[in-house]
């Protein structure tokens, strides 16, 4: 946009509105960042505090690399999102644009059985999964979250990219065709690229259930081996005492991979994707 | 050759206990088995447990809860019976009844632990105000009064969004007192007492009138928030349970000090909560069965009775043999048992069997008392139709 | 042999009529041209051919195969669309070379063929470019380079050159006049632009609210228009219509008379008039005339003529160029 | 700009389509829709002598001809009901308005913003719940300080533990915690729309709010339907932040109890309370129905009829 | 009054330099149009006047008012989009009322208003179809009845007429030059088509790769061309640029004479060429002739004439005609 097009009480406003809500997004953050580096008395007497050097502690990042192998949750924490993401990214597309693309018999009712899995909480299906899981010898296998968490993420990937897929120009995709591509090189190189925002969506909201799902590792995974972060992070939460250092110094340590994924992701978020495209 | 037990837990609190004594202590005896502590976030502990049995992985060792939820997979038959088990010996009735059928016939777990319930108190708070620890509720109020009229310190640590801090911590602690323990416990089941009758609501009462004593918004306190107030010396006095020991004498930088539940008037006689709490049992289908019993052989011996109570102050070994503790305020709490009538919580045997859950019940309400949402009568009336929808007394003989 | 074949084509968009039935045949290499009022379903037509829309009725023939069933993918042709339709994240050579790529053809022989497409419109700096970065005239040149390097058999172009300026114009048009000799491929074309028409077309199709008007050779159309859309329709300034009674003619309804027909003198002439406007364009000027009886008028002339408005001039008629229609519009021969 | 609908192509075969379909397909069938749909017939089964037999729809008639299963039901689907109004009316608009300021392309710092709006939907459960916890205690100073320092402490009160605020500060924490979900999924949406279009707004002097409301908004109804179906589906599926702060038993009083803690509870068991997988499961037919009818009217009577722009 | 004053404009895309330095004045009322070559910068120089690009250098002043940091919509401008840039989701009446309706304008006067745009556009029957149900002229169509219900002091036209057929743009034209005299406004236009450009400005703007080549009024530029681009750029066919050596001038590096100052004869003539191609455009012709000194060049005769391709013909040109350049290409008066 140009100078002429941005007016100063605009953009004053524009910045009150988000720094003020940046302060309410930020504020809890900055209070578990803060006390994640302090002793547990302090966290509760003086939980706004910043550390001091009386009430620096690590102590809660050492639990967690004295404890456990985190190193190795982190690497299998990473292993199954990435994957997990790849698989609802592709296959998620390939639905929608199936669903969006064409008009077959049993399109809406395809939506609409696709869209089942975001109505029950998959979590039901527990013992099933685990009965399959355990009948392929897949238990204790990062392989079992990997096809789970896709199973799981399906359903609202392929709910979003075909509405967004709908709204890619059909002269683009018809040009491709008269120019002799297959429906898959269509799919590929024209409508995958330029729905590119929508997969970065998509991306970080599969990827963050993924990454912070409890059960599913605990169930499939639990061992020593292919336990992932937050499963790890468990051991610090009690029965009657939880560690708060440690959980918090666990988890604050956890949100960084997220974050870089998400901001790899919110790259893609580009504007004016499509212009040029058409008159 | 070597077999692996992979023991299924939902005390993750115990993970370095384990890695740290136990297992060595076990492995130097038994160099063929190698033992693996798996503990679960322990809200999540049944529901993860229940999953792998169905299916099929889960481990070989099953950490067991008291009652019904060990004794409805014994039923299903995920739990092995280790009626005959050699070390199962060493454990009165009393302490296996937790694990064991209701004719008691069979038992499918070894107990391992019970806790107790009471006060602990900043003994240094007391000195400075120059109070005593009281015996009777009378007493124990005019502590209350005199931390409260001081201002220096809350007088009672509780809160009421937890729920079970103001059932476990507060009614079963103080109730047993009021309800003659066992006698009251069996007289419920029987269906000869009734939650209204004034032996139980008394209790409630007396629970009510904690509220002003807690902390400013203490009906949004939660547990964590109660043993923090308390280790972080803001507060006085902590209704507990003897786990909290160990935590405690850790993170407290003052004097800690112990006293049972109070009695109701002087010349009462005195009851305490010693809850069967922990046993451990083995998965019928583990391929392991063998090496299994062997480690549970072991857990049932004084050896580890010894070195779990000592390592855990606060969880009291049940087996037979007299355990030496190291701990003073473990002590203080095991102390108990010699003058006053030991019961368990009365919801948990049979009681909870149907819905509404007894024990969820209790929580609620007792919880609801505290908060001051619901009159004593009006929880105790609403906690008796609960059990009254589905109970009748016999249902289960 | 027949390249293409369109036989009682309709198209329903909704309730609303867009085609009524067209019929038109196409012969191999060659070159034919759709003219017609904005809105009359020139490029519904085309986009019917190249199987991006379902005719109603009818069928589609190419080379002799119905292909109402063909994906366009297979129909072997390729498009310049009137909105461009360019890959918006494509370069200029990706969009260019896509559909090569897709062929399997050899990296040599896209480069190649790019290269000669990319010179011939001007686009060599452009290549590496995305279409968001051009300008109007080069997205057009674009839409154009991507449909030439195929090299299909049968080209559908709905106006191609409308965004360029006179001398790319001429430029582009001779070289889509090269590649139709060379290839021997068969082109439809649409267009506004009467010189385009008159010079590419081997055959101009006139459409009129989606009905085929007349079909012929450009001079035939210009010399012999069926009726009085057409005599209208081709020719710049438009023909002009007068009233045949006024003329003193009364076996016609209406005279047409084209405005180059018609002679000004300011002495001597058949009629005498007031001139009203001057448009003067360099090469020729455009006189608007009127007179009493006729009406209103255009005539026009060669070279720079200056006339003051409202001065008088007399006009002569060419009667040899002189076109007669009925009261239906039907010209009378 | 082109044809509103997507065009119809009749090929002999499409076998495109199948290939496109089949991976989601099989991967979903398999691993979602087989266990979920044995979980929920289940709810057809019930326990009778040791047995699990078929017993048509006697657990959907305990379900509600009970008055307590009855009443946590309609308490719970109340409840929920209430945690889903909270999010339309503040998750919902709120993510709208920050999309749309953030859409502006002059706006300096917009990556950060977008991070930092976003960054609280990134954190576990445990995390929110935990930091929430400590933040609203009465006990620990930081909202009652807070508030002392503009002169509000009298505002204060103990909101988790109290009735009638629990629900609704904890929605207010799930909205908290999720608006970057609709922020960026406007946020999406906006960016598609062609450049050109906005600016033939500026010159029509059509700006600011007015361009938001006039020329954005319809062209992103559809995805703002999407926002709105996915707000639903999720707070009718939520579960977690409650259940990590106010626990199993969704307290004060089933004040916050919600259908999925109330799933859960009876699906898996709390506590000495035994896991009813046959209740559980009915309770959850109950709820896929709900969401069901939700997603339906969606589709077949909201989304087909939706009007789309292509770009 | 100064309507519109450019100073020292400059742009640059990322390294791509695209107007280097404009200077222009136009005054109040005044019907500016320029013209270029595809890619020269004409519409970024509109997209600057109009606010929608921030201009790298230079001032922009609209009535006497440095307006470079005044948004587009406090202008006071409207403006035709070479891609149209219609609100997708508007029907045609609310893409043209939507302006209106924002300043609060009475419904009654909106109606008025976008009744007599849609009337002299023919778009009365297409009122509540949305743009995608549109053909591209009418697209194009709605677009300028977008800006000219406004009625505004300045008109900004980016090929507005590129899209219509030859009567309809003849009539839009006519209704454009009626506005601009009703109105009193200013336009800044932007065409390629000659026709239009001589007949509607005042001004002709010659614009090549981001700079002006001469300003002046449409005869002054067909007349006396400051260089050989604008030579060359006005009048189609093009000027034939012939090397003077080779017609025996020594004063000048390269001659210029448009097509339509070549007499062609049979038989008598300065120079004897021959016939290479031939284009027949009803009221024109078009040959296109080569002599062995002087290369290929164009003659365009008025009428339709017969001339055998490879035949002989002799060509006298009009001396007075005639245009003189030296080396660098500048005119030589
Ligand atoms: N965003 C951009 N990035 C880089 N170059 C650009 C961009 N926009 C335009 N250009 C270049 O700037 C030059 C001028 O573009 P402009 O659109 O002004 O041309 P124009 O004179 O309107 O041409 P046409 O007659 O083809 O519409 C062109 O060469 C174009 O490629
Ligand atoms: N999707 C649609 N729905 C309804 N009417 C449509 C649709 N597409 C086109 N039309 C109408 O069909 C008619 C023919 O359109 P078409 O695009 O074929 O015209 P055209 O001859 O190419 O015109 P132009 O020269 O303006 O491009 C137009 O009147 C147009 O309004
Ligand atoms: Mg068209
Ligand atoms: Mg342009």
């Amino acid at each position: 946009m140009t100078a002429a097009r941005s007016s100063l009480a605009r953009s004053v406003a524009a910045h009150a509105i988000l720094i003020a809500y940046t302060l309410i997004a930020l504020f809890p953050v900055f209070v578990i960042v803060v006390n994640a580096f302090k002793a547990r008395r302090d966290i509760f007497n003086t939980p706004l505090a910043l550390p001091t050097p009386e009430s620096f502690s690590l102590v809660g990042f050492e639990t967690v690399t004295s404890q456990g192998n985190f190193l190795l949750y982190f690497q299998n924490s990473l292993i199954v999102t990435v994957v997990a993401l790849a698989c609802v990214l592709l296959f998620g597309a390939m639905a929608a644009f199936a669903l969006s693309e064409y008009r077959f018999r049993g399109n809406t009712l395809m939506g609409l059985y696709l869209a089942l899995g975001i109505m029950i909480p998959i979590r039901l299906g527990t013992v099933a999964i685990l009965q399959i899981m355990v009948a392929s010898g897949l238990v204790n296998t990062l392989t079992a979250l990997i096809l789970v968490y896709t199973a799981q993420g399906l359903p609202l990937a392929i709910f979003i990219l075909s509405e967004f897929m709908r709204s890619v120009s059909d002269d683009l995709k018809n040009a491709g065709r008269v120019d002799g591509l297959s429906e898959y090189r269509i799919f590929f190189t024209l409508v995958l690229p330029l729905v590119r925002p929508a997969l970065a969506t998509v991306a970080v909201f599969t990827m963050i259930p993924i990454w912070n799902d409890l059960w599913f590792p605990l169930i499939l995974a639990p061992a020593e081996s292919t336990k992932t972060v937050t499963l790890g992070a468990q051991m610090f939460i009690g029965q009657f005492v939880t560690n708060w250092n440690a959980v918090l110094a666990a988890l604050t340590l956890a949100i960084v991979p997220v974050l870089v994924l998400y901001l790899i992701f919110s790259r893609q978020l580009i504007r004016g994707i499509t212009s040029g495209a058409v008159k | 050759q070597q077999t692996t037990l992979v023991i299924e837990s939902w005390r993750n609190d115990d993970l370095t206990i384990w890695q740290q004594t136990l297992i060595p202590a076990f492995e130097a005896q038994h160099p063929d088995i190698k033992l693996q502590f798996q503990p679960t976030a322990p809200t999540e502990y049944n529901a993860a447990l229940n999953a792998k049995l169905e299916a099929g992985s889960a481990g070989d060792i099953i950490t067991c809860r008291p009652f019904d939820a060990s004794l409805a997979l014994f039923e299903d038959g995920a739990l092995a019976d280790l009626t005959d088990l050699e070390g199962m010996g060493n454990f009165s009735d009393v302490a296996k009844s937790a694990w064991s059928t209701d004719d008691g016939a069979q038992t499918f777990c070894v107990p391992m632990a019970s806790v107790i319930h009471g006060f602990i108190y900043n003994a240094d708070a007391f000195a400075e105000l120059g109070l005593e620890e009281p015996t009777t509720t009378d007493e124990f109020f005019a502590v209350l009064d005199a931390i409260k009229e001081d201002g220096t310190y809350i007088p009672l640590a509780i809160g009421a969004v937890d729920q079970w801090e103001a059932a476990s911590m507060g009614y079963h602690n103080i109730g047993p007192a009021y309800w003659h323990g066992e006698d009251g416990r069996l007289a419920l089941i029987a269906g000869d007492a009734k939650f209204t009758d004034e032996e139980w609501v008394e209790p409630l009462r007396v629970l009510a009138r904690w509220g002003e004593y807690a902390g400013d918004g203490y009906q949004a306190q939660t547990y964590p928030d109660s043993q923090n107030l308390f280790t972080l010396g803001r507060a006085a006095i902590f209704p507990a349970g003897s786990w909290e020991i160990s935590l405690f004498e850790e993170q407290a930088d003052f004097a800690l000090g112990a006293f049972p539940p109070p009695i109701p008037a002087a010349g009462d006689t005195c009851y305490i909560s010693d809850h069967t709490d922990i046993g451990i049992g083995l998965n019928a289908a583990s391929t392991n069965a063998e090496a299994g019993r062997t480690f549970l052989n072991w857990v049932a011996s004084s050896e580890f009775a010894e070195l779990y109570s000592n390592a855990l102050p606060g969880f009291f070994a049940l087996s037979n043999g007299a355990v030496t503790l190291e701990n003073p305020v473990a002590n203080e709490f095991v102390s108990w048992r010699e003058n006053c009538e030991s019961t368990i919580r009365p919801t948990y045997q049979i009681l909870s069997r149907g819905t509404p859950n007894l024990e969820n019940d209790n929580w609620l309400h007792a919880s609801n008392v505290l908060s001051g949402a619901e009159t004593p009568e009006q929880a105790a009336e609403a906690i008796q139709a609960g059990l009254d929808s589905w109970y009748t007394p016999g249902m289960y003989e | 042999m027949t390249a293409l074949e369109l036989s009682g084509i309709k198209k329903t968009f909704g309730s609303t009529d867009v085609l009524h039935g067209i019929d038109l045949t196409v012969e191999e290499g060659e070159f034919v041209i759709f003219v017609g009022p904005s809105g009359c379903g020139k490029s519904t037509l085309l986009r019917i051919i190249a199987g991006l829309e379902d005719a109603s009725e009818g069928t589609v023939r190419i080379a002799g195969e119905t292909v109402n069933a063909t994906p366009p993918a297979k129909r072997g042709i390729a498009m310049v669309f009137q909105s461009y339709a360019l890959y918006p994240h494509l370069t200029v050579k990706g969009n260019m070379s896509l559909a090569m790529k897709q062929e399997g053809a050899a990296k040599a022989e896209i480069e190649e063929r790019v290269g000669t497409a990319s010179r011939m419109l001007g686009l060599e700096p452009l290549l590496e470019r995305r279409p968001a970065e051009l300008s109007g005239g080069q997205r057009q040149r674009v839409a154009i380079g991507r449909a030439v390097v195929r090299k299909p058999k049968l080209f559908l172009f709905d106006e191609p050159l409308s965004n360029l300026d006179a001398a790319l114009r001429v430029n582009t048009r001779l070289e889509i006049a090269r590649l139709h000799r060379e290839l021997a491929a068969t082109m439809v074309y649409v267009t506004h632009d009467q010189v385009e028409a008159m010079t590419l077309a081997d055959k101009i199709v006139v459409m009129n609210a989606g009905r085929i008007e007349q079909v012929g050779s450009p001079m035939e159309l210009y010399n012999r228009p069926a009726n009085t859309f057409v005599a209208g329709f081709i020719g710049s300034p438009q023909m002009n219509f007068l009233d045949a009674a006024a003329l003193g003619d009364t076996t016609a309804k209406t005279i047409g008379i084209r405005p180059e027909h018609i002679a000004v003198s300011a002495e001597v002439g058949d009629l005498a008039c007031e001139v009203t406007h001057i448009e003067q364009l360099g090469a020729d000027t455009n006189l608007y005339l009127r007179n009493e009886t006729v009406g209103p008028f255009t005539a026009r002339l060669f070279g720079e003529h200056y006339f003051a408005p409202d001065s008088r001039v007399h006009v002569s008629f060419d009667r040899t160029k002189q076109h007669r229609f009925d009261t239906e519009g039907q010209a009378i021969r | 700009m082109a044809a509103a609908a997507p065009d119809e192509h009749k090929p002999a075969r499409r076998w495109h389509i199948a290939v496109f379909l089949a991976p989601a397909v099989l991967v979903y069938t398999a691993i979602m829709i087989i266990p979920l749909f044995s979980t929920l017939v289940q709810s057809l089964f019930g326990p009778e002598g040791g047995q699990r037999v078929f017993v048509g729809l006697r657990n959907f008639q305990t379900l509600f001809g009970d008055p307590r299963w009855a009443a946590s039901f309609w308490n719970a689907l109340w409840n929920n009901t209430w945690f889903f109004i909270i999010h339309m009316l503040v998750q919902n608009p709120v993510g709208v308005l920050l999309a749309a300021i953030l859409s502006n392309p002059s706006l300096r710092l917009r990556g950060f913003y977008r991070t930092a709006i976003f960054v609280p939907t990134i954190l576990s459960f445990v995390i929110v719940g935990f930091v929430w916890k400590l933040i609203l205690s009465p006990l620990w100073g930081v909202a009652p300080n807070m508030l002392d320092a503009i002169g509000l402490k009298h505002l204060f009160a103990p909101w988790l533990g109290q009735e009638g605020a629990a629900l609704t500060t904890l929605a207010l924490v799930s909205v908290w915690q999720f608006v970057g979900i609709p922020m960026m999924l406007i946020y999406a949406a906006l960016l598609s729309i062609p450049d050109e279009v906005i600016e033939a707004a500026e010159i029509d002097g059509v700006t600011g709010a007015k361009q938001f409301f006039k020329i954005q908004l319809p062209l992103i109804l559809p995805t703002i339907g999407i926002i709105s179906i996915l707000t639903f589906v999720g707070n009718f599926n939520a579960f977690d932040l409650i259940y990590v702060s106010q626990g199993a038993q969704a307290g004060p009083n089933g004040a916050t109890d919600i259908l999925g803690t109330l799933l859960y509870r009876t699906f898996f068991g709390f506590q000495l309370q035994q896991g009813d997988p046959n209740m559980g499961a009915a309770i959850a037919t109950m709820m896929f129905l709900i969401i069901l009818v939700g997603v339906s009217i969606y589709l077949f009577g909201i989304q087909s009829r939706m009007r789309r722009y292509q770009f």
